[in-house]
């Protein structure tokens, strides 16, 4: 009966459930029913994935009016790759946050904890499914909101301030887009994005047009920490509470890039973006400065949570290096490390959650040892950092390896360099922490302290992120093909230009 | 001799990797029993060297071997395919860590070494690495267990656990980490980018078609991106790498990582470029003098050190540029030369290795300052040691005399004369830091400064150590008497030959 | 006229906004920010944005005037003199600034009735929907159907705000008047106040009621209805206030307000339609969408309403607790 | 209508120089007062623009105009009263 | 003739509004000012609806003038009272206590 | 001179964003920063609705005699965003409020130098 | 009639929320629409257009006849009930402005001193409407 609804269903479950979580009061309910609500959204966006695989792209008209008249719903196998990866990690993150709120959380918040979390869900989701410019922005601004209040909800008072400059900067941000969607409606009188890029087609070399994409493109690195646009989220990830960072980092900021790719490939087309306003050029070099400034900031913190948020912008880096590089390939490289990068930082992010909870503290020095007290978890750190690295057999080497064959297609043999070299300093800022918890003794954080094994309900989500980091480093048809198909679909009309010169 | 021959030849490739996967575990499992644990290891080795030995018969009757894991992107898959110079390095390294893990035994127990379960779980992980990387059937496996490789002797390295061990181990890791990384993986995607393969093929994958230039900037790639041939100036990790236990060094200069770099050379000069091909390519020679350079340089380097175990290392930098240089002179004969060398060369410096070893167990001694007179203590090991050293300078009747010879033949062939001094040069400097050891030890009387040393304490190393440098010797000179069995196998090499071809 | 209006209306935006640039009382910023609403609301007047100007009044210059007004009371009212940091931000927005501009050289005509903005999507909403929807009020109908996914988005993000502020500030007990606050010296406020608070109440339920019709609907009824309880808890203080509507009562409606919303659209889910479709809530197209339009504008008046009183009432928590202290 | 304008133009005059008292006031209250002058005749304004463009049902927003205008004074009153407490403690210290 | 009568309602009004800014400038201390802002908002406000009732049909729009009316009636002087009242107790003194420091007439 | 009569109103309108942008990025003080965020959005609302205007246009409410409305597309795209705007104020001074608690200060500066010594 | 209901529920809300309130804080107000407060009305009406005139005359002539005084008078005679109309009627009429009210008296400010003495003569509070005069 819900066959045809299946695209809107991943927004309203969890807007529905939200509100649900209020009322019903109980915290362990809202858990219940959040894990719940976000599993069964994961379900049925995997459904929708394998349903845009057979059938490409699927549209839905929201209140039955016809585009471009009403809203409609567009998933396309890009959205629905992220969108399974939302949701998925969403789902993850609930399990596993019950234990971890538990201690960093105040527990007359809990309730809020989950209905915030399944705003930002709803806010992901609907950034992913909708296929109005404007529609993008009220949902960009949903899980914003969410996202500043799962920061605030930090133990330390600094978190207050992470997300106070977080919520400055992402108004910012959100405001730029609002200006760069008001000049496109002026000149086009449409928000809907197919009909738009319709008619952006005969304006190309506009002025009010390039603006409307620069402001645009400003907005959205913003939102995705590009860059030098960054500063907000090192400290927001790390104060923020563990669960957040894990969902944050392996969500949020992915979920803008995917706007950005939207705002590129489908509404403004590649040929404007990159040929007029030669923007790729631009988007390279930052892509590359972030991927170095970044993973050097990663290797000299000495808080944890701050070096894997400082390796997060560094990694956004290579995902705007694999859009920049005007290709198929490369936005396909880009596409499958979204994805591929969800899956590691979130097990990473959710390890230094388990030691938070077990050692009190995420200082490189409360790791010392921990190879031994606590096995699960640094193994399952272990081997998402090696996929951070992108070592062979984890995921994070595929998205390298099309990264690179994109990069070496253009004959861009020193960015293929570049890109490898940046690889060394995430061994570095990966290799300190792994140093310190199998070939250090205990420091005085944690000597004396019984450390236990992190409980089940955190072990067993962490777990399933590093088994699938390993399987789509393996076997990776799915991956591949997923984000094959988005990346042909979304650079159609760069193919067709070509194929007229 | 090939007892596994009612097995698939094809699963044959499965087992020898997972062999000693398998004895990893059981080594693992028997943490608490050392007996078990080590009877473990021996048997695990054995049984992997029955192996290879069927691997071999098969290729001898030449039956293809093949199999694939998964396909990890279209087109480019985990896959094995068994030729010749595989099986060349895999007799080497199974055979060799038959003798590794006896010895090992006698060392570890006779200096109380801690983590000796970690030790042998990672031994036996890195030969199963050794093993993949042997008979990869592409540049991605053979790049995958490259890395493996590395990161399963890391702990091998930093065994000691002390700070000098953890510089040495980051050293180590790092320089085999990025050059492998910045320079060989992106050799591997250039050339999958432009051949659009990594499969091995005989006589290489590329083409006319391919700019000249794009080719010969992978050849450098290559060359230096296979950090584990200590190519200079990447060399910094072998010394580095000292630190470990002497049965680890012994694995990894005579064994497995050094081997594993120079055997990936000449792989991919075979079966990538194509000695055919590769006196065309425009940054052949230059490698090929940087190679030359390499061997003297690190040559006078050695004569410098007084430790033992450093001499030795930077003995090991300048023997593996023979064998570059012998992949990169573009002559068949060379290049037999250089596979050669992978097994001669092996015998020797592990004999070299395995008598430092003995010295450090038996005598507490690292420096070769301090040797004066030893060789009266330990007879044994000090004969073995000159002998290995003969081997190593490449004097008969040691096996080294061959490789060398094929070298330097290949040379004239090439028309490189210069080359053929250069190796010539660079024997007598091996003649000039190798042989003074046993000469001290032996000819020589502590002096007057010398703090006098008990002698009465001294006594020959523990057993298992000595059937070792013993079993090693006698292979040192055995492949001079019969090197056929090799130099067939040698033989069968694609564009590899023994025989000297007519000028073109 | 309204060229002039417009310019005038401009200018003073102008004035007021260099103004806040420099005033360092950041009470005089807070009431100057006040005006910049209420000007900024007369021009959207002035624009023939009619349900635009009502909204930014009541919220611009009402909910955020008194917001702020309730942080400065906690934070201080002084801004002090920094020397740091003033090349840089200049630089920014002149780049910004100079961006705009330069977009601003291909805009179509301030005005012109043949702007593509004007030709494209916008003439069916106004030909159209009178009929399609039966409301004569376009803004309306926009917003409640064609593009009634974004109104639903805009409650969602309503209630992600308040349970931000109270995930951050928490929410004050209710009590019985222990402690007398409010404005209680002033006789006359108090007695004017309770003669006024029921007016604004009705009128709040006029605008909720009448929004189809004229200006107005759910949102800005809602933050009148909120409000009037704001004068009333400012007037005779915040225990009174949550007496008259407590605030665990306000968290439940303002959940109930996002599911009576989201709860339409699945009706019609189950009625075989696509989501928020209201034509199939009666025989008659038309008085489904009606009856779809009014279900959902009082799913948007409760939700804003009970969220702004509870963020209001959060702030005010804060400051009692001050006080008291 | 001429005289509908000419009204209009009054008032608009009276709210600037309401908005002058605002930004240049010896004191805070002389600053609340033209605040609170500027919004009376805003809503008066906005029931002339009304009937100056012929739409006169727009009168609702007059009436929220002053409503809030009176919101606002009383929140501004209620300030003082919590900050006059801060003024003196400051004094004393 | 009801337009004549309304736009000398709306005329007038305009000018008592005109006067009233006049004054809070021109007056010296805050609670003159005060006489003069609200006493001309009253006049002016009843003035100016009045003028625009006049114009309407008697309909619905001049049912919400007159609320308007009523509304600002109730609260312009409420408003008044109370910012001087605040002013009095924040210790505002009146120009005849600053000029001559002592209370006039406080029998 | 068309020209400047034709666009007076969206270079008033930039320059009233710019005011507002500045004011968020330069202002110390964490309360006018919000301020200044409203002014920067209320600015670009003003943007929007001019798109919408149409000479000689009314109201888009329907009435009898009326036949040019103005574009209502913009109205409601606005109404939505007043509404996120006032949301995320009400969020930024909730924090604020919360940050003067925990560090006494609201003047970004200042509670930067205290994070340092943390 | 859809109309229509809605409006009676808006009714009955407003009352409901009218009694809430009145329970709270018990400080129920009462006015009588009689004829007397239409009275007043009218005689409030002429005090307003007469103290306008008196402000116009002060705004545009001289600053000389500007004579501010401040003062109290009691309020006892007034009914407590009736007090905020009192106060609120000071503010209108010319010249005066109530500037605080307690249980005694109102302070009363004034733009000169001529229209405080007319306060004080009392006709004011004669006219407030409101049942039991003269009893507090």
């Amino acid at each position: 009966m819900f066959a045809q609804h299946l695209p809107v269903l991943p927004i309203i479950l969890p807007l529905m459930a939200a509100p649900l979580c209020i009322l019903l009061g109980r915290s362990h309910l809202a858990w219940l029913l959040a894990t719940l609500v976000s599993a069964l959204s994961f379900v049925i966006s995997v459904d929708v994935l394998l349903t845009t695989l057979e059938q490409g792209v699927l549209s839905y008209a929201i209140g039955g009016w016809q585009p471009p008249w009403g809203i409609e719903i567009r998933i396309d196998t890009a959205s629905a790759m992220i969108l399974s990866a939302v949701t998925g990690i969403s789902t993850l993150v609930l399990v596993y946050a019950k234990e971890s709120i538990a201690k960093e959380v105040d527990p007359s918040q809990h309730t809020l904890f989950y209905t915030a979390h399944l705003l930002c869900l709803t806010g992901l989701s609907g950034i992913l499914s909708t296929g109005d410019a404007f529609n993008l922005f009220v949902f960009l601004e949903i899980s914003s909101l969410a996202t500043y209040t799962l920061v605030s909800l930090g133990s330390d008072k600094r978190c207050l301030t992470a997300a106070f400059r977080y919520l400055v900067m992402g108004t910012i941000g959100a405001t730029f887009i609002l200006i760069g969607v008001g000049m496109l409606y002026m000149k086009t009188g449409t928000l809907n994005m197919i009909d738009l890029a319709d008619r952006i087609a005969e304006f190309n070399g506009n002025r009010t047009l390039k603006t409307g994409l620069a402001f645009i493109l400003v907005g959205v690195s913003i939102k995705l920490a590009l860059f030098p646009l960054h500063m907000w989220l090192p400290p927001a990830y790390t104060h923020a509470p563990s669960a957040v960072s894990a969902f944050l980092a392996s969500t949020a900021t992915k979920v803008a890039v995917y706007v950005m790719v939207r705002f590129i490939f489908t509404i403004y087309g590649a040929e404007f973006v990159f040929h007029t306003m030669s923007m790729d050029i631009l988007l390279l070099a930052l892509a590359i400065v972030a991927i170095f400034k970044c993973s050097f900031m990663a290797t000299v913190q000495s808080n944890v949570k701050t070096v894997l948020a400082y390796s997060s912008v560094a990694q956004i880096g290579y995902m705007i290096l694999g859009i920049s590089l005007v290709s198929s390939v490369g936005l396909m490289a880009g596409l499958l490390h979204i994805f591929n990068h969800a899956l590691m930082k979130g097990a990473l992010f959710m390890a230094v959650g388990a030691v938070l909870l077990r050692t009190g503290s995420v200082d490189i020095k409360a790791f010392q040892g921990l190879g031994k007290q606590m096995p699960l978890t640094m193994a399952a750190f272990t081997i998402a950092g090696l996929s951070i690295i992108g070592v062979p057999l984890t995921a994070g080497f595929v998205s390298k390896w099309y990264l690179v064959t994109a990069a070496l297609e253009q004959q861009q043999w020193v960015i293929a360099m570049l890109v490898l070299l940046g690889s060394l300093l995430a061994i570095i800022y990966i290799g300190r922490i792994l140093e310190a918890a199998y070939f250090k003794e205990p420091s005085e954080l944690t000597a004396g302290k019984d450390i236990k094994e992190a409980p089940m309900l955190m072990l067993v989500p962490m777990w399933v992120l590093v088994i699938a980091n390993i399987y789509f480093g393996i076997d990776t048809s799915l991956t591949l093909s997923a984000a094959d198909t988005a990346a042909q679909l979304l650079t159609q009309s760069m193919t067709e230009i070509e194929a007229a010169q | 001799m090939n007892i596994w021959s009612t097995l698939d030849p094809a699963q044959l490739i499965n087992l020898t990797i997972v062999v000693p996967l398998i004895g990893a575990a059981f080594i693992a499992l028997f943490s608490q029993q050392p007996n078990l644990r080590e009877g473990v290891s021996i048997i695990t080795a054995v049984v992997l060297f029955t192996l290879v030995l069927a691997v071999t018969d098969n290729t001898f009757s030449k039956l293809s071997m093949e199999t694939t894991w998964v396909a990890l992107f279209p087109g480019l898959e985990i896959a094995y395919s068994v030729e010749p110079l595989g099986v060349l390095f895999a007799l080497v390294a199974s055979f060799l860590w038959i003798i590794t893990t006896i010895y090992s035994i006698g060392y570890m127990r006779g200096h109380n070494e801690e983590n000796q379960t970690r030790f042998f779980f990672c031994f036996a992980l890195s030969i199963s690495t050794v093993m993949a990387i042997c008979f990869s059937a592409n540049l991605l496996t053979l790049f995958i267990f490259y890395e493996l490789l590395t990161l399963s002797t890391y702990p091998l390295v930093t065994h000691a656990g002390t700070k000098e061990a953890k510089h040495g181990g980051r050293v180590y890791l790092g320089v085999l980490l990025s050059t492998s990384i910045v320079l060989f993986l992106l050799a591997i995607l250039g050339t999958w980018v432009s051949a659009g393969t990594l499969n091995f093929t005989p006589g290489g994958v590329f083409t006319q078609a391919h700019s000249d230039s794009l080719v010969a900037l992978l050849l450098v790639l290559f060359c230096y991106g296979i950090g584990k041939a200590a190519l200079m100036p990447f060399h910094r990790w072998l010394p580095a790498a000292m630190v470990a236990p002497t049965p680890a060094s012994s694995l990894l200069h005579a064994v497995a990582v050094v081997k594993a770099g120079v055997f990936s050379i000449l792989k991919v000069v075979i079966y990538i470029f194509g000695i055919d091909n590769l006196s065309d390519i425009a940054t052949t020679d230059v490698m090929l003098y940087i190679g030359t350079a390499t061997v003297l340089l690190s040559s006078c380097v050695a004569m410098t050190k007084d430790s033992l175990k450093a001499r030795l290392a930077y003995s090991t930098v300048s023997q593996l540029s023979y064998i570059v240089v012998g992949a990169l002179l573009a002559s068949s004969v060379a290049a037999a030369g250089a596979s050669l060398h992978i097994a001669t060369h092996a015998v020797g410096k592990i004999t070299l290795f395995f008598c430092a070893g003995a010295i450090m167990v038996a005598a507490h001694k690292k420096n070769i300052s301090e040797m004066v007179g030893l060789g009266r203590k330990m007879p044994i090991t000090m004969i073995a040691f000159a002998i290995a050293a003969l081997s190593i300078i490449g004097l008969p009747p040691m096996a080294g005399t061959w490789s060398k010879w094929y070298l330097m033949v290949g040379a004239v062939e090439a028309d490189k004369m210069i080359i053929v001094v250069v190796l010539t040069i660079s024997s007598l400097l091996n003649v000039a830091y190798l042989l003074p050891i046993p000469i001290k030890a032996f000819f020589n009387t502590p002096s007057g400064d010398q703090p006098a040393w008990s002698w009465s304490e001294t006594k020959e190393a523990p057993l298992p150590s000595l059937i070792a440098i013993v079993v090693t010797t006698t292979a040192c000179l055995w492949l001079f008497f019969y090197p056929q069995p090799l130099i067939d196998l040698i033989n069968l090499i694609p564009d590899v030959s023994t025989e000297l071809k007519g000028r073109p | 006229m309204a060229e002039i209006i417009d310019l005038v209306l401009l200018g003073m935006l102008a004035i007021t906004a260099f103004n806040i640039i420099f005033i360092k009382d950041l009470f005089t910023v807070v009431m100057l920010f006040g005006i910049y609403s209420f000007l900024s609301a007369l021009i959207f007047v002035n624009l023939d944005a009619v349900d635009v100007a009502f909204t930014e009044a009541a919220v611009g210059a009402g909910i955020s005037t008194v917001l702020m007004l309730g942080t400065l009371a906690l934070t201080g009212r002084k801004e002090k003199a920094s020397s740091h940091k003033t090349i840089l931000p200049l630089l920014v927005v002149c780049v910004t600034g100079a961006a705009l501009i330069y977009g601003t050289l291909d805009m179509p005509l301030f005005g012109d009735p043949d702007n593509p903005a004007h030709q494209h999507v916008a003439p069916r909403y106004i030909e159209d929907s009178p009929q399609e929807i039966g409301i004569p009020n376009m803004v309306t109908s926009v917003l409640a159907s064609y593009r009634a996914f974004d109104t639903l988005g805009e409650t969602a993000v309503v209630f992600a705000a308040a349970i931000g502020v109270l995930s951050l500030l928490g929410l004050p007990k209710r009590d019985r008047a222990t402690i007398q606050s409010g404005l209680k010296s002033h006789l006359v406020l108090r007695v004017v106040a309770k003669m006024i608070i029921p007016l604004i109440v009705l009128f709040a339920l006029y605008v909720q009621f009448h929004g189809d019709y004229g200006p107005g609907g759910g949102f800005q009824a809602g933050v009148i209805a909120a409000a009037a309880l704001i004068l009333y808890a400012l007037v005779f203080g915040l225990p009174m206030a949550t007496h008259v509507v407590p605030p665990r009562v306000l968290k439940a409606l303002a959940a109930l307000g996002v599911l009576i919303y989201a709860g339409t659209g699945v009706v019609s889910l189950f009625l075989s339609a696509n989501f928020l479709d209201y034509s199939v809530l009666a025989e008659d197209p038309v008085a489904g969408q009606h009856i779809g339009i009014i279900a959902i504008e009082l799913g948007v008046g409760i939700t804003v309403f009970a969220a702004m009183l509870c963020i209001f009432y959060a702030f005010a928590g804060q400051t009692e607790r001050k006080n008291i202290q | 209508m001429l005289v509908l304008s000419a009204t209009c133009i009054a008032i608009l005059s009276v709210m600037a120089l309401a908005l002058a008292r605002a930004l240049k006031a010896d004191t805070v209250y002389d600053r609340i007062l033209g605040v609170n002058m500027f919004g009376t005749k805003t809503a008066l304004f906005i029931a002339l623009m009304g009937f100056l463009s012929g739409r006169p049902d727009f009168l609702d927003i007059a009436i929220v105009y002053a409503l809030i205008n009176f919101l606002g004074m009383i929140a501004v009153l209620r300030f003082f009263e919590y900050t006059a407490g801060d003024e003196n403690q400051e004094q004393e210290k | 003739m009801i337009e004549i009568i309304s736009s000398v309602f709306l005329i007038v009004g305009a000018f008592f509004s005109l006067t009233g800014a006049v004054g809070i400038f021109k007056f010296p201390d805050f609670f003159t000012r005060v006489h003069a802002a609200s006493v001309t908002d009253s006049i002016s406000t009843i003035l100016i609806i009045f003028g625009l009732i006049l114009r309407t049909d008697f309909d619905l729009v001049a049912v919400k003038l007159l609320f308007i009316l009523i509304f600002m009636l109730l609260t312009s002087p409420t408003a008044s009272h109370a910012l001087a009242k605040s002013a009095r107790h924040g210790g505002l003194l009146t120009l005849a206590e600053t000029r001559s420091d002592k209370k006039v007439g406080d029998d | 001179m068309s020209f400047i009569v034709d666009h007076y109103n969206y270079w008033i309108v930039v320059l009233l964003m710019m005011m507002g942008f500045y004011v968020v990025i330069a202002a110390n003080n964490l309360v006018k920063k919000i301020v200044g965020l409203n002014i920067f959005q209320t600015s670009v609302f003003m943007m929007y609705i001019s798109i919408g205007k149409v000479n000689g246009g009314s109201a888009p409410i329907a009435a009898e005699g009326i036949t040019t409305y103005s574009n209502p597309l913009p109205h409601v795209l606005i109404l939505t965003a007043i509404v996120v705007g006032v949301a995320t104020t009400a969020v930024g001074l909730a924090l604020v409020v919360r940050i003067k608690r925990a560090y006494g200060t609201v003047e970004e500066n200042e509670f930067e130098d205290k994070e340092d010594l943390i | 009639m859809l109309l229509l209901a809605f409006g009676i529920i808006s009714v009955a809300l407003v009352l409901w929320l009218l009694h809430r309130m009145n329970n709270t804080d018990a400080e129920i107000q009462k006015l009588a629409l009689n004829l007397s407060f239409i009275r007043y009305t009218m005689w409030l009406l002429g005090q307003v257009v007469l103290s306008s005139l008196t402000v116009t005359r002060l705004v545009w002539g001289s600053r000389k006849e500007l004579k501010p005084t401040i003062g109290k008078l009691p309020v006892n005679k007034v009914p407590k009930k009736s007090r905020v109309l009192y106060a609120n009627s000071i503010t209108l009429t010319p010249g005066t402005l109530c500037i605080d009210i307690d249980n005694e008296n109102v302070t009363i400010h004034a733009l000169n001193e001529e229209s405080l003495h007319s306060l004080k003569r009392g006709d004011m509070a004669d006219k407030v409407p409101g049942e039991n005069k003269g009893v507090s």
